[in-house]
């Protein structure tokens, strides 16, 4: 029997590993979208498994909406992140700080 | 007899609306007939009233013409107090008014201001006549501040003159300052009498004799005694009483029949009026007579004095107002109201003639006022050489003329009271006596008498003056000489006043005089021998030995005493004084106020000081938001961790 | 002995492995693999959760489309990886403090203690007839259906804004415009000039 | 019957549909016909006003002409409207005064015709449901409303420096009125009502009344303006254009006043009582003090906007002398007439500062400059002029006869009654008014003729005439016969005051 502490283990380590990895890959935003992804995944990851535990199927239902808006997001993310290259040659971090106030 | 009263005060009002309104249209001629006419018809009703009142002896009228509105259960209203004090002032008044109006006429000939001259006056008559007909504290307010306005406005006639515009300014606040203590006086009698009215206040004011009020912390102070020294602050603002005397030479800038008017005859007057009109309040008060006494002494000499050393003509009378006024003051201060208003009387005769005739000359010599361009103007100008000389006798108080039995009533009645302070007050009139003498006489013989100094060009063209202004003076002249024969006895010592004026027994002067009075010749017979006469005839003397024997003495005693002179001829610094501590100090004042107060303080430090303060602080905050998308990441993230641990750990 | 936590513990170390290298590696294309791989394992571990119909759906839509996405994206651009990796190191204790610390926090929040089998009991297990497709349809189509139908608009926005934002139209190119040139006005066309006569002989004389 | 129609809503409505037609108008182009519509409108509601009075009656401290309708049942905010004596005058003054600013920017305005009537038509009709409103929420809307209108006026319309001085108005005004906000929601958590009479009989403790009573100061407190938070109306007056600034003086600065009378005083008795120290030293330093700044302004503007301030202390300590008087003597007696006194002010402060904002209006349009020193001997072109702005200088000196005289005068009779040191600091505005005003009034108007331009003026031609004209009918009339506004306000007052000075600890 699997305990149902032992998923959300599993989803905290996924979650820190992305917050680790939005850390030092800063610099490097196809990275980031990947490190939120994963970050995503940890929290469906939390949702099916107290789906599953507490026998109530909305929690897959919200990881269906969260798929659906993760997706929109990586889609309109890669298309910026496309435009900016096209733009800037570049997708250093470093180089976007135009939001300064 | 109610629509008389009405006639009397609204008829100049009228005049002065039509002349003022639609002066272009009606021309200087309509202005001036439609003004003597609204004066002439009040005249005329005074002197019905004055038959009614005094001669027919009828019951005093005391009624009230509308409510000006009432609040907090206190009537306030507008209404006529008719007896015999004020059937003799609305005379005096309208028939001092008149005869300006007419006089006007040919002194304002060419001025372009004519219509707006005028409806001044004619609404100065009305403001005057609403002022002495007054029955309660409101409406002598208004009266009080309309002749100020009044005054105001005609000080400022010529408003092109930088001088006239400097001292209408200064007379109305120096006005202003005693009406400052005017109003206060009318509150607290608003406050503890619970009424406006002269008949309930007098009624209750026995009743109050002994309250006190607390001012300072800790003094008691008796009530009607701030009450009647509050009164007088504005008596003394309104008459030039020392130390608020400052504006009186200096409206010496309006047209001289207004000098003659406003600022000798009548508008002054009305301090004394006011006092007599309170005199059962200030009966109550030996303090507040004693405050009077004093003041009016002060003014009565040493503003004679300043009078020896001016070299303007109108100066020299105007001073000799302020003096004279002096006297008056003395003479409420010693209970000899009738005193006090009889010396008004003449006094409006005589000075109203005197400033008259100089005006006279002024046009004459076209507007030339000093006197040291003057001299031996006597035989170019007989009519107004001898009414100058009528009223010069009439002021000195040469026996037989009105001044001497006003002025030695007032000398003797100082004589007789036994208040704090009256023996001051009487060594200071007489030396007064002595002063005036000297004063009028230098000016009389400098202008009469002696060289021709006259600019040439002026000198070509001298005649005496038409008859638009001989007449007035004529007329004036006549009850400068006989006013004081007639009515020294009746208003003197024979009760004239009735109730209208009150005076307690043991400070009733007059009536000690009064029993040794035996008529008018005899009183002038008394005079004879009397120490003023003589003072008056040592002035006379020594201004003839001074200014047509000696003519190089003035000066060489000029250069002997510079410090006395330099003492006078700064008007002891009253006005040097005034322009800087009052003047300079409140300018000073709110230019610390607003610079320190509200632009640096206020505005700098709190209201744009919280503008910057937001301002700097989100320069500091902008550091944080550097633009970089991960360190708003980690900010999340740290936040989250922070949240976190809080959730855990707490 | 239950299979069940030798599978779940053997595809979670894969899992944690894949999404270690996601995040370190140096090549994105291997990192995009990488993740992948963190997807697919992560669909069996939720077919243990008996999820199967959204374990399908990340292998489909996550792996068979987003995936591939960010490998076109990646290999399209000419990426110069040297800048990027710029401080990976100087970052690393850092953001490994963090982790650990958050890590170590949400352990104590969601571990044993509260959340174990004893606390919680095990999850319901459902017959082999059980359809967990159906079950969430029924719930998707009736209680969430509004919600459904927003997220259908929130798709359609994205692919919207994703054509929009790259899109891109070269200045140089042209092009007929068929309603202008049928609504061409004739005096946008020719111009009438009113002038005088010339007389040749003027300029001469 | 005249009485039967809502009076009420149509003089605020009216003026807002109004502004919103003249909007309308302006798309044809023709500004002639906006000003036309303006004035339509305005003269309209003025007329619409008028039966207030007729119909008021006199003997019932009662709200009159009360419309109540449900708005917002969820939170018990009803419309309802009501007004008494002292809201009567003030909603005649403001019909009144709206007019006159509509002719007398008639040929003044040249960009913007419509934007600028309308932003005043609309305003008219927030500021008449500010003094109508009987229901907090109401209040609340109609106070918040009417300042975007004067905020675009100053803003658009304004002098160089428009854009900062309508930010220190909004700002300023908006942080007092936040405090207002948060006051008006604490007495709906507390008596579950949104009306205005409940709050009056709502029993609060000492503590609360004190904060409500803070609260409440700040909002009205910048209103009036009272010093320290006064530095705004300087500037706003400086900058906005003539309309706004009488607008800003006559009516503006009064509802500040209105908020001490219908809310502060009856609200929180006990702590109006407690701190009526802190108002009467706040009006006495507004009196004196204001009065030695007004005295060094070099800008016309700026001193007359000195002079409201001094002015609007008179009304402030009229409004808190009853507890003095109270203390003193245990009863009210003598309390009433200084707050008449202070309603009288009100009204005539209207008149005055309109008029004198007018007079400096007239000059600036025809040499574009305030500056006193730019201005000497206008009497010498502008005789009629001259003689009205000197009678609005009197008035503003407080000369008996004029209606500047009235509320002073029995402002100064009731403060006696409390302490005599509170009338003589408040006298000194006898000399300090006269000498700040008649100085000005000197400078400007008297002596030779300075230069070019001052020769070159045109006398008031006759829609300023009708302008300056008709203020100076009012300003004398009030002063010889002040009992016609007086006589309906006893009623309103009496009841006031007769609820101050009971607890409601």
């Amino acid at each position: 029997m699997i305990a149902l502490s032992e998923f959300l283990i599993l989803g905290a380590l996924l979650f820190c590993l992305s917050v680790a990895g939005i850390f030092i890959n800063r610099k490097n935003v196809i990275i980031l979208l990947m490190a939120i992804e994963l970050m995503l995944l940890s929290v469906n990851m939390n949702f099916i498994a107290f789906s599953h535990y507490l026998g109530d199927v909305s929690g897959q239902v919200f990881v269906f909406f969260i798929l659906t808006v993760a997706a929109a997001e990586a889609a309109i993310g890669l298309a910026i992140l496309v435009v900016l290259f096209r733009n800037r040659r570049t997708i250093n971090v470093n180089n976007l700080d135009s939001l300064k106030g | 007899m109610e629509s008389v009263y009405l006639g009397i005060v609204l008829a100049p009002l009228i005049g002065a609306i039509v002349a003022g309104l639609f002066g272009r249209q009606i021309g200087r001629a309509g202005a001036h007939w439609v003004t003597i006419v609204g004066v002439a018809i009040s005249f005329l009703l005074s002197l019905v009233v004055f038959k009614h009142i005094v001669l027919d002896e009828s019951a005093a009228f005391n009624g009230t013409v509308y409510t000006w509105m009432v609040s907090d259960g206190i009537r306030f209203e507008i209404g006529f107090l008719i007896d015999q004090l004020t059937a003799l002032m609305i005379l005096v008044v309208t028939f001092v008014s008149l005869m300006v109006h007419i006089y006007t006429i040919g002194y304002m000939h060419d001025d372009p201001g004519y219509q707006r001259f005028f409806s001044y006056i004619s609404l100065f008559t009305f403001s005057m006549l609403m002022l002495v007909m007054a029955n309660n504290f409101l409406q002598l307010f208004f009266g009080w501040e309309a002749v100020g306005l009044v005054s105001y406005l005609l000080i400022g006639f010529w408003y092109k003159r930088e001088s006239a515009i400097y001292a209408n300014l200064k007379a109305f606040l120096v006005n202003r300052v005693g009406d400052f203590g005017f109003l206060l006086g009318i509150a607290a009698i608003v406050v503890y009498f619970n009424s406006l009215d002269y008949a309930d206040v007098f009624a209750a004011a026995p009743l109050m004799a002994d309250m006190t009020v607390r001012i300072f912390a800790a003094d008691e102070w008796n009530l009607l005694t701030v009450i009647c020294i509050l009164l007088f602050i504005g008596a003394m603002g309104k008459s030039a009483q020392v130390p608020l005397h400052v504006w009186l030479p200096d409206s010496m800038e309006g047209p001289t029949p207004i000098s003659a008017l406003i600022h000798a005859a009548t508008m002054v007057t009305a301090g004394i009026f006011m006092v007599a009109r309170m005199s059962p309040l200030y009966e109550l008060s030996e303090t507040a007579l004693s405050v009077v006494l004093v003041i009016g002494a002060v003014t009565a000499l040493s503003m004679g004095l300043l009078g020896l050393v001016q070299n303007d003509i109108k100066r020299v009378i105007a001073y000799s107002t302020l003096s004279q006024l002096g006297y008056m003051t003395v003479a409420l201060g010693a209970s000899a109201y009738a005193a006090g208003i009889f010396h008004l009387m003449t006094h409006a005769f005589f000075k109203a003639l005197l400033f008259l005739a100089a005006g006279s000359v002024i046009i004459a010599l076209h507007h030339e006022q000093d006197i040291r361009k003057m001299g031996g103007l006597k035989k170019y100008m007989p009519i107004t050489y001898w009414c100058m000389l009528i009223g010069s006798l009439a002021l000195i108080g040469f026996p037989g003329f009105s001044g001497f039995f006003s002025k030695d009533a007032i000398i003797e009645a100082v004589h007789a009271s036994d208040i704090t302070g009256a023996g001051f007050a009487y060594w200071c009139v007489l030396l007064g006596v002595f002063v005036t003498a000297l004063y009028s006489f230098r000016m009389f013989f400098l202008v009469f008498h002696g060289p021709e100094r006259i600019d040439p060009h002026a000198k070509a063209h001298l005649h005496e003056s038409p008859a638009v202004v001989t007449v007035p003076l004529i007329l004036l002249a006549i009850p400068s000489v006989i006013a004081g024969l007639l009515y020294a006895g009746p208003l003197l010592f024979q009760g004239f006043f009735g109730d209208s004026i009150v005076v307690r027994a043991e400070h009733d002067v007059l009536a000690q005089l009064g029993e040794g009075y035996t008529g008018a010749l005899g009183f002038m017979l008394h005079g004879l021998m009397a120490a003023p006469f003589w003072l008056a005839m040592a002035g006379v003397g020594l201004a003839y030995y001074l200014y047509m024997v000696r003519p190089d003495l003035p000066e060489k005693l000029k250069q002997q005493f510079l410090w006395l002179y330099n003492l006078l001829d700064r008007k002891y610094g009253c006005d040097d004084f005034n322009d800087k501590v009052f003047a300079g100090g409140s300018r000073a004042a709110g230019r610390v106020l607003w610079k320190v107060g509200d632009v640096t303080l206020i505005d700098g430090v709190m209201v744009n000081g919280t503008a910057y303060g937001v301002g700097w602080l989100s320069g500091v905050v902008r550091v944080i938001q550097s633009g970089f998308l991960y360190h708003y990441a980690f900010a999340m993230i740290i936040g989250l961790l922070v949240l976190l641990s809080w959730f855990v750990f707490a | 002995m239950n299979i069940e936590p030798i599978i779940f513990y053997f595809f979670s170390a894969i899992l944690v492995a894949a999404s270690a290298a996601v995040i370190t590696v140096r090549n994105p294309v291997h990192a995009a693999l990488s993740l992948v791989l963190a997807f697919f394992t992560s669909a069996i571990i939720w077919v243990l959760l008996e999820a199967e119909f959204l374990a399908i759906t990340l292998v489909l839509v996550y792996v068979g489309a987003v995936m591939v996405l960010f490998l076109f994206v990646v290999m399209m651009l000419d990426i110069n990886l040297v800048p990027l990796r710029e401080g990976f190191i100087r970052y690393l204790p850092v953001g490994a403090l963090v982790a650990i610390i958050m890590f170590v926090e949400m352990v104590i929040v969601v571990g044993s203690n509260r959340f174990g089998l004893d606390v919680f009991g095990a999850g319901m297990k459902h017959g082999p007839d059980y359809s967990n497709t159906k079950e969430l349809g029924s719930v998707l189509y009736t209680v969430y259906v509004y919600p459904f139908e927003i997220a259908a608009a929130i798709l359609l926005v994205a692919i919207i804004a994703a054509i929009a934002l790259t899109m891109r139209r070269r200045p140089a190119t042209k092009f007929q415009d068929p309603s202008k040139q049928v609504l061409v006005k004739r005096n946008e066309r020719v111009r009438m000039v009113k002038m005088a006569a010339e007389n040749k002989t003027t300029p001469n004389e | 019957m005249v009485s039967d129609l809502p009076l009420l809503s149509l003089i605020i409505w009216l003026p807002i549909v109004g502004g919103i037609v003249v909007l309308a108008a302006s798309r044809g182009g023709n500004d002639n016909l906006v000003r036309k519509l303006a004035l339509g409108v305005s003269v309209l509601t003025f007329v619409v006003s008028l039966p207030l009075y007729g119909a008021f009656d006199k003997g019932t401290a009662e709200m009159q002409f009360q419309e109540m309708a449900t708005w917002i049942p969820a939170f018990n905010i009803n419309y309802h409207l009501g007004i008494d004596g002292i809201s009567m005058l003030l909603i005649l003054l403001t019909t009144f005064t709206t007019v006159l600013v509509v002719i007398s920017s008639w040929e003044v305005i040249k960009h913007k015709v419509a934007q600028y009537m309308a932003a005043f038509l609309i305003m008219e009709g927030a500021m008449n449901g500010v003094f109508a409103a009987l229901d907090a929420a109401l209040f609340y809307v109609f106070w918040e409303a009417m300042l975007i209108p004067m905020f675009l006026i100053i803003g658009i319309w304004g002098g160089a420096r428009r854009v900062y001085a309508a930010i220190k108005f909004f700002l300023y005004t908006f942080l007092g009125s936040v405090f207002l906000l948060v006051a008006i929601l604490y007495l709906f958590f507390q008596s579950d009502s949104f009306s205005i009479l409940d709050y009056h009989a709502l029993p609060l403790s000492m503590t609360e009344q004190v904060l409500l009573f803070l609260g409440f100061l700040l909002a009205f407190a910048v209103k009036v303006p009272m010093w320290p938070v006064h530095t705004w109306l300087p500037d706003a007056h400086v900058e906005a254009p003539t309309g706004g600034s009488v607008i800003l003086a006559a009516i503006m600065l009064k509802l500040g006043a209105y908020g001490f009378v219908r809310f502060m005083l009856p609200i929180t008795p006990d702590a109006s009582s407690e701190l009526d120290w802190l108002v009467i030293t706040l009006s006495l330093i507004a009196i004196v003090y204001i009065a030695l700044v007004a005295l060094v302004q070099e800008d016309m503007k700026k001193l007359i906007a000195y002079s409201s301030i001094a002015h609007m202390g008179f009304v402030t300590l009229g409004f808190f002398v009853v507890f003095g008087i109270f203390d003193q003597t245990g009863n009210v007696q003598g309390a009433a007439l200084g707050f008449e006194g202070a309603v009288v002010q009100l009204i005539s402060h209207g008149f005055i500062s309109g008029a004198l904002f007018l007079c400096v209006g007239v000059m600036y349009d025809r040499l574009h400059s305030r500056q006193i020193s730019d201005y000497g001997g206008v009497v010498n072109t502008m005789p009629t002029f001259a003689a009205l702005m000197v009678l609005f200088a009197m008035a503003n000196a407080g000369l008996p006869g004029t209606s500047g005289f009235v509320g002073e005068f029995m402002v100064i009779l009731s403060a006696y009654k409390a302490n005599f040191w509170l009338a003589f600091l408040a006298g000194t505005t006898l000399v300090l008014g006269a000498a700040y005003t008649l100085w000005m009034v000197k400078r400007v108007l008297f002596g030779e003729v300075k230069n070019e331009g001052v020769a070159n003026l045109k006398d008031l031609n006759a829609r300023e005439g009708v302008v300056l004209g008709s203020l100076a009918v009012l300003v004398l009339l009030l002063g010889i016969w002040p009992a016609p506004v007086v006589d309906v306000l006893h009623s309103a007052v009496d009841n006031l005051l007769q609820h101050v000075v009971i607890s409601k600890l």
